[in-house]
C-alpha cells in the first residue's frame, strides 16, 4: 500500500484563523518575558536612583509602541487564559462559568488591589 | 516506571500563566502607559522606594519574575517546535528555554535583593 | 433544478503520485448532506470515487472528511450550507491517504488500547456497581466519542508530531478514569502522563471545536495535566510506598 | 499463505464481539479471529437507539418478558429458546454494565429501565436513546483487553468454504490493498447482521446488505422465515433515519393529518394521556405499521416528496424530559429535518427496520452445516418469531452471541482433523474469481447502482408491508431479471485498493440472493401472520403454517422452501391482543 502523506506546510497556521489566533496567544508568552525585564529594570532604577532616567526612557516612541503591543497580547492571554480555566479545574458541583466568572473577578480585584497599592500616597 | 518530567514545568507554566494574566495587565499598563503618557500622575519616588522594598512586595515580585519566565520558557518552547516546525532541535531549544528561565529568575533574585 | 459544483480530491495509488481534484456537477437538494453528493456520484457519475460511509446518522463515526477546509462529517453536513459552492471535498487531514477520501486510521487503532479504554474494577458479587446520575455526569460527555478522527485531523500538534496519543484517546482514557466505578488511573497513568500524552498537548482547542458529539477532548486533557500534576507532587513528596 | 484460527468470527458488531469474547474466554488456547468488512465500531449495532429488555424490576418476571415475546411474535417462536433468552438477558445486560456501560440510572444508582412497544412491563435498560452506541463502544474497548483476539479490520468476507459437509474457514478482501486471503478455521461463527438495504427505504446503515445470510446460503445452510421484514412505524421521510420507539414509550402520540390518534380505531386500545403499557402507541410494531397502511388507504396521511406521513407528536413532554431521555432524536430531527420536537411534529412514516428471519440455528448458534454458527440480526433462532419486539434484538446479541461462542469453541475442541488440500484449492479458486470480477465488465452494460434500485423497488412493491400472490410472483420474476442483468454489470474500478465499487458489487450480489429468498418464501406461506401480510390471505392459519420456513438454495439458484414446525413449551398459540 502506498499511501500518500499529507504535506504540512511551515507556515500552517495561517491556513485558518483559530489556528492563527493559537499562535498568538502562544507569543504572548514572548511579552511576558519582555515585561519581566522591563519590570526588573524599574526595580533596580528605583532601587539605585535613577529612577527618573528611567521614566524618561519608558517615554521614548519605540518603548511605549512595544509596551501597547505587549498590552494587547498579555490581554490576549488573560482572555484565553481565563476561557481555558473552567475546563481544567472542574470543581464538583459548580458550574463551569461560575469558575469562569471567580476568575474574572479575582482579575478585577487584584487589579485594583495593586493600583491602589501603587498609588496609595 | 518511565514518568516525564513534564509536570514540574507545567506547573510553573500554568503558574506563571495565572500570575500573568492576573497582575501583569495593570502593571503594565501603569508603568508602561500611564504614567509615562501622563495620563495618572505617577507616585513619589520615596513611595515606590519604600514599596520595593518591602520583603512582600519583594517576594510577589519574585514569584511574578520567575514565574513568568518559566510560563515564557515552556510556551515558547512549544512554539518553537510547531509554529516553526522545529522539533527536530528540542533538547537543544528546551535546554536554551528553561536555561533562559533560570538565568532570569537568578537574576532577578539579585535584582530584588540588592534594592 | 440547480446544482452544485462538488471538488473532490482524488488519489489512486500507483496512477497518481500525488492527489489531483475532480469536479462534478450534482443536483442541489435542500435535504442533501455531502454524502448524499458523493452517493450521487458514485451511482450515477463515476464509479471509482472511493470513500466511508456507514450509518448516515452521524453515530458510526466512518464518514469524516474535510469539506471547504474543515473537518466534518460528510453525513451531518449540508450542500445547501456551501451553497453556491463549490464545494471542495478532501481526504481528513493529518493521517495517509490510502486513496480518494479513505484515510489510514490505524494509528489511532493501535493507540486505544494504550490508555486501556475498559473499566478496571472488580464487579460487585451480585446487582450491578450503583452510581447515581450525578457520578454519571462526571464522565458522560466523554463517552459519546464515535472515534470519528476529525479531532486528529483538526489538532496541528498531532500532524506535526505523530507520536502524541490524541485528543480522542486522551478522552476516553479521562471517561474511564473519571468513572466513579473505575480504579485504574493509576494503570493508565503511563501512558495518559507521557511526553507523548497528555503533556505533548498544547492546548490548541481545535479538537474540541471539530468534535461533532461535544466531547470537549481540550478539556479533558487540560484536566487530566492538572490531574497528573497533582499526582506527580505527591510521588515526589511522599514515598511510593505510601500510595495506593 | 493462508492464515489459521480456531474460530473465526464474520462480523464485529454486538454479536461478534460478544462471541468472540465468549470463545476467549471458554478457552484461552483458542485463537479466534473477527472478520469486519468495517472497523467494529462502526457497525450498525452503534445505530441502536432504545434499548435493551431484560426483566430487574420487582414487579416483574421472568415469565412476563417471555409471554410478550411469544404473543408478540405472533406464536411462530421456539419457545425454548425464548425461555433461555429472558433467563441469561438479564446476566448478559448486567456483564455490560460491570464492563463500565453507562446505562442510564434511577436518582439511588440503580439501573432505570424504560417502557417498550408490546412489553407488558417496564423491562428496557437504556443508555439515554444511545443505547447501541454505548453497548457497541463498551464491547469493543473491553474486547481490548482480550489481546489474543485477532482483528481482520476491513476485510470483506466472500466465501465460506466447505468440505464433506464441513466449513473449514472463509476466504476474505483486505479493502485497502486488494489482498485476497483463505482464512482456515475449525469453526465459523457468522455475525453479520441485517439486511434492511435489499429495500429502499431503510434505517438501516449501508453495510446491511444480508452478506452472513447470502454466504451461508450459498455454502448449503438453510434460511429460516426470510417473509418477515419488520417495518418500524416512526421513520423519518427521505433519509429513512430512524425516531426510537422509546418516544411512544416515553409518552409520545401518533397523529393523523387531521391531529387524530388513529390508532384506536385499530384494535390498540383506547388513548388516554399517559401511555398505557401494550396499548395504542406502545402497541407492536407490525400492528402500527400496518395501522399506517390504512390510515393511507382512508386518504388520512399527509402527501409529501416522500411519500405519505403521519406526525409524532412529543410537544407534551417538554424540553427537559426530551433532553435527558431522547436528546439524540432531538439532535437528530434538527440536524435531518430541521425542526425542533419541543415545539414542532416530527413527520414520520413506516420504514424497513429489521430482520426476523436469517440463517437457520438452533439454540446454540449452530447451525445445519458442521462448524457453521451464527448469531445477531443474521440468524434465526427464532425468540423474534413474525415480529420481534422493540429492545430484544440488542439482548438477543448478546445472549445468542455468547451461546454461540461457547458452542464453537467446544465444537473446536472435540475436532480431530484438519481441512484436507481441496479446501485451498477452493481458497484459490475464489481468488482467481475475484481476480476475474474486479477485472471483468469492462464493456458491461449495466450499472450496479441501476441495479439496486430496481431490486429494492422491486421489494418495496412486492414484498412491502401488504404483499399478495400476484405481487409476489412479479417480483420474483423480476429478481430473476435482475440476477440476470447482473452478470451483465460493469465494474468503472479496477483498482486494488479501496475498491467500493467491487464491495458494492459482491454486496449487490448478496442481495439479490436474500431479496429472492424472502419473496420465495413470502410466496409459500399462504396466511398472514404478524409482519407477514397477505391481503389474499388476511387470516392465520396454524393448522398449516405454525411453522418455519426454511429455504434451501437450490444449484439453479432457485430456493426450495420446506416447513418445520415450531417448539412450544408453555404457551400455546392464542390470539394477540394489545389494548384491552
Ligand atoms: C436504527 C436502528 C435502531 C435500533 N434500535 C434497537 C433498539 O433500541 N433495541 C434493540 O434491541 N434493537 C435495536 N435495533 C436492532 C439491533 O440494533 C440490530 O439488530 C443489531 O444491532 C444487529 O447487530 P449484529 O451484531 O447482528 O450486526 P451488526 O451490528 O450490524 O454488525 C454486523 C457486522 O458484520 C460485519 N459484516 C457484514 N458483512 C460482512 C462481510 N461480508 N465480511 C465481513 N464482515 C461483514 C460488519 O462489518 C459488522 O461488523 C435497531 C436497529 C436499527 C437499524
Ligand atoms: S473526540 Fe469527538 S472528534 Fe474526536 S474522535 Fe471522538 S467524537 Fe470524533
Ligand atoms: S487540538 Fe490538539 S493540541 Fe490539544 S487541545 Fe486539542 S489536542
Ligand atoms: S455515515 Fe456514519 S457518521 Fe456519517
Amino acid at each position: 500500500m502506498t499511501a500518500y502523506r499529507q504535506h504540512i506546510p511551515l507556515f500552517w497556521w495561517l491556513r485558518q484563523w483559530s489556528y492563527l489566533v493559537f499562535v498568538l496567544r502562544e507569543l504572548s508568552s514572548v511579552f511576558v518575558a519582555w515585561f519581566v525585564v522591563y519590570l526588573l529594570m524599574l526595580v533596580s532604577a528605583i532601587g539605585d536612583g535613577t529612577y527618573a532616567d528611567f521614566q524618561a526612557w519608558s517615554g521614548h516612541g519605540w518603548v511605549l509602541v512595544l509596551n501597547v503591543v505587549a498590552l494587547a497580547f498579555l490581554l490576549l492571554h488573560a482572555v484565553t487564559w481565563f476561557a481555558l480555566a473552567p475546563r481544567a479545574m472542574v470543581v464538583p458541583h459548580v458550574p463551569p462559568w461560575v469558575v469562569l466568572v471567580a476568575h474574572y473577578l479575582a482579575w478585577i480585584v487584584l487589579s485594583a488591589g495593586v493600583a491602589w497599592v501603587v498609588l496609595l500616597r | 516506571m518511565k514518568r516525564s518530567p513534564e509536570p514540574l514545568v507545567w506547573l510553573a507554566f500554568s503558574g506563571g500563566g495565572m500570575a500573568a494574566a492576573l497582575l501583569v495587565p495593570v502593571l503594565l499598563f501603569l508603568f508602561g502607559l500611564a504614567f509615562p503618557l501622563g495620563w495618572i500622575e505617577p507616585p513619589s519616588e520615596e513611595h515606590l522606594v519604600a514599596l520595593v522594598r518591602h520583603p512582600i512586595t519583594k517576594l510577589v515580585l519574585f514569584g511574578l519574575c520567575a514565574l513568568g519566565l518559566f510560563h515564557f520558557a515552556h510556551r515558547f518552547r512549544y512554539t518553537l517546535y510547531d509554529g516553526l516546525k522545529l522539533k527536530r532541535f528540542a533538547v537543544l531549544i528546551a535546554a536554551v528555554c528553561y536555561g533562559a528561565a533560570v538565568v532570569g529568575s537568578v537574576a532577578s533574585a539579585i535584582v530584588l535583593l540588592s534594592v | 433544478m440547480s446544482t452544485i459544483t462538488m471538488e473532490v480530491t482524488r488519489y489512486r495509488p500507483g496512477e497518481d503520485s500525488e492527489p489531483t481534484v475532480q469536479s462534478y456537477e450534482v443536483p442541489l437538494r435542500k435535504e442533501w448532506a455531502v454524502l448524499d453528493g458523493l452517493n450521487h456520484i458514485k451511482d450515477h457519475l463515476d464509479g471509482t470515487l472511493s470513500y466511508r460511509w456507514s450509518c448516515r446518522m452521524g453515530i458510526c463515526g466512518s464518514c469524516g472528511m474535510t469539506v471547504n477546509g474543515r473537518p466534518v462529517l460528510s453525513c451531518a453536513s449540508f450542500l445547501v450550507d456551501y451553497a453556491p459552492g463549490p464545494v471542495r471535498v478532501e481526504p481528513l487531514r493529518n493521517f495517509p491517504v490510502i486513496r480518494d477520501l479513505v484515510v489510514d486510521i490505524s494509528d489511532f487503532m493501535e493507540k486505544l488500547p494504550r490508555v486501556k479504554p475498559w473499566l478496571i474494577a472488580d464487579p460487585p458479587e451480585e446487582g450491578e456497581f450503583l452510581q447515581t446520575p450525578e457520578e454519571m455526569d462526571e464522565y458522560k460527555k466523554y463517552s459519546m466519542c464515535i472515534n470519528c478522527m476529525l479531532c486528529y485531523s483538526a489538532c496541528p500538534v498531532y500532524a506535526l508530531e505523530p507520536e502524541f496519543l490524541g485528543p480522542a484517546a486522551i478522552a476516553l482514557g479521562q471517561r474511564y478514569n473519571l468513572d466513579s466505578r473505575d480504579h485504574g488511573a493509576e494503570d493508565r497513568r503511563d501512558v495518559l502522563a507521557s511526553a507523548e500524552g497528555a503533556w505533548a498537548c498544547t492546548f490548541v482547542g481545535e479538537c474540541s471545536t471539530a468534535c461533532p458529539k461535544g466531547v470537549d477532548p481540550a478539556g479533558a486533557i487540560q484536566r487530566y495535566k492538572l490531574t497528573a500534576a497533582v499526582a506527580a507532587m505527591k510521588d515526589f513528596l511522599m514515598p511510593r510506598g505510601a500510595r495506593r | 499463505m493462508a492464515q489459521f484460527h480456531n474460530v473465526v468470527i464474520v462480523g464485529g458488531g454486538g454479536a461478534g464481539l460478544r462471541a468472540a469474547v465468549a470463545v476467549a474466554e471458554a478457552n484461552p488456547l483458542l485463537s479466534v479471529a473477527i472478520v469486519s468488512k468495517v472497523y467494529p465500531m462502526r457497525s450498525h449495532t452503534v445505530s441502536a437507539e432504545g434499548g435493551a429488555a431484560a426483566v430487574i424490576a420487582e414487579d416483574d418476571s421472568l415469565d412476563e418478558h417471555a409471554y410478550d415475546t411469544v404473543s408478540g411474535g405472533d406464536w411462530l417462536v421456539e419457545q425454548d429458546a425464548v425461555e433461555a433468552f429472558v433467563q441469561e438477558a438479564p446476566r448478559e445486560l448486567l456483564r455490560l454494565e460491570h464492563q463500565g456501560c453507562p446505562w442510564s440510572r434511577k436518582p439511588d444508582g440503580h439501573i432505570a429501565v424504560r417502557a417498550f412497544g408490546g412489553m407488558k412491563k417496564k423491562r428496557t435498560w437504556f443508555a439515554a436513546d444511545k443505547t447501541g452506541f454505548h453497548l457497541l463502544h463498551t464491547l469493543f474497548q473491553s474486547a481490548l483487553s482480550y489481546p489474543d483476539i485477532v482483528r481482520y479490520d476491513e476485510w470483506f468476507v466472500t466465501k465460506l468454504l466447505v468440505d464433506d459437509g464441513r466449513v473449514h474457514g472463509v476466504v476474505a478482501i483486505e479493502l485497502a490493498t486488494g489482498r485476497i486471503e483463505t482464512i482456515i478455521a475449525n469453526a465459523v461463527i457468522v455475525c453479520s447482521g441485517g439486511c434492511g438495504r435489499v429495500f429502499p427505504f431503510t434505517t438501516n446503515a449501508n453495510i446491511k446488505t444480508g452478506d452472513g445470510m447470502a454466504l451461508a446460503y450459498q455454502a448449503g445452510a438453510p434460511l429460516k422465515d426470510m417473509e418477515f421484514v419488520q417495518y418500524h412505524p416512526t421513520g423519518l421521510p427521505f433519509t429513512g433515519i430512524l425516531i426510537t420507539e422509546a418516544t411512544r414509550a416515553e409518552g409520545g402520540w401518533l397523529l393523523n393529518k387531521d391531529g387524530y390518534r388513529y390508532l384506536q380505531d385499530y384494535d390498540l386500545g383506547k388513548p388516554t394521556p399517559e401511555p398505557v403499557l401494550r396499548s395504542m402507541e406502545l402497541g407492536p410494531r407490525d400492528r402500527l405499521s400496518q395501522a399506517f397502511m390504512h390510515e393511507h388507504a382512508k386518504g388520512r396521511t399527509i402527501e409529501t416528496p416522500y411519500g405519505p406521513i403521519v406526525h409524532l407528536d412529543l410537544r407534551h413532554l417538554g424540553a427537559s424530559v426530551i433532553d435527558s431521555k431522547l436528546p439524540f432524536v432531538r439532535e437528530l430531527c434538527s440536524k435531518y429535518q430541521n425542526i425542533d420536537p419541543v415545539k414542532e411534529l416530527i413527520p414520520v412514516r413506516p420504514v424497513v427496520h429489521y430482520m426476523m428471519g436469517g440463517i437457520h440455528t438452533d439454540i446454540d448458534g449452530a447451525t445445519p452445516l458442521e462448524g457453521l454458527y451464527a448469531a445477531g440480526e443474521v440468524a434465526c433462532v427464532s425468540i423474534n418469531g413474525a415480529n420481534r419486539l422493540g429492545s430484544n434484538s440488542l439482548p438477543e446479541l448478546l445472549v445468542f452471541g455468547a451461546r454461540a461462542g461457547k458452542a464453537a469453541a467446544e465444537y473446536v475442541q472435540s475436532l480431530q482433523t484438519g481441512p484436507r488440500s481441496v479446501v485451498y484449492k477452493q481458497g484459490d479458486d475464489e481468488e482467481r474469481r475475484l481476480r476475474h470480477e474486479l477485472g471483468r465488465h469492462d464493456d458491461g452494460t449495466e450499472r450496479i447502482a441501476d441495479i439496486r434500485t430496481e431490486m429494492q423497488s422491486t421489494m418495496e412493491e412486492g414484498a412491502g408491508i401488504y404483499r399478495d400472490g400476484n405481487s409476489l410472483e412479479k417480483a420474483a420474476v423480476k429478481l430473476h431479471e435482475l440476477r440476470e442483468r447482473f452478470e451483465r454489470a460493469a465494474i468503472d474500478d479496477h483498482s486494488s485498493t479501496f475498491n467500493t465499487e467491487i464491495v458494492a458489487m459482491l454486496e449487490l450480489s448478496c442481495m439479490l440472493d436474500v431479496a429472492q429468498s424472502i419473496v420465495a418464501c413470502a410466496l409459500q406461506r399462504t396466511e398472514s401472520r404478524g409482519a407477514h401480510q397477505r391481503t389474499d390471505h388476511p387470516m392465520r392459519d396454524d393448522e398449516k403454517f405454525l411453522a418455519h420456513s426454511l429455504v434451501h438454495r437450490q444449484p439453479d439458484g432457485s430456493g426450495r422452501v420446506g416447513y418445520l414446525p415450531v417448539t412450544i413449551t408453555r404457551w400455546p398459540p392464542g390470539e394477540r391482543v394489545y389494548g384491552r
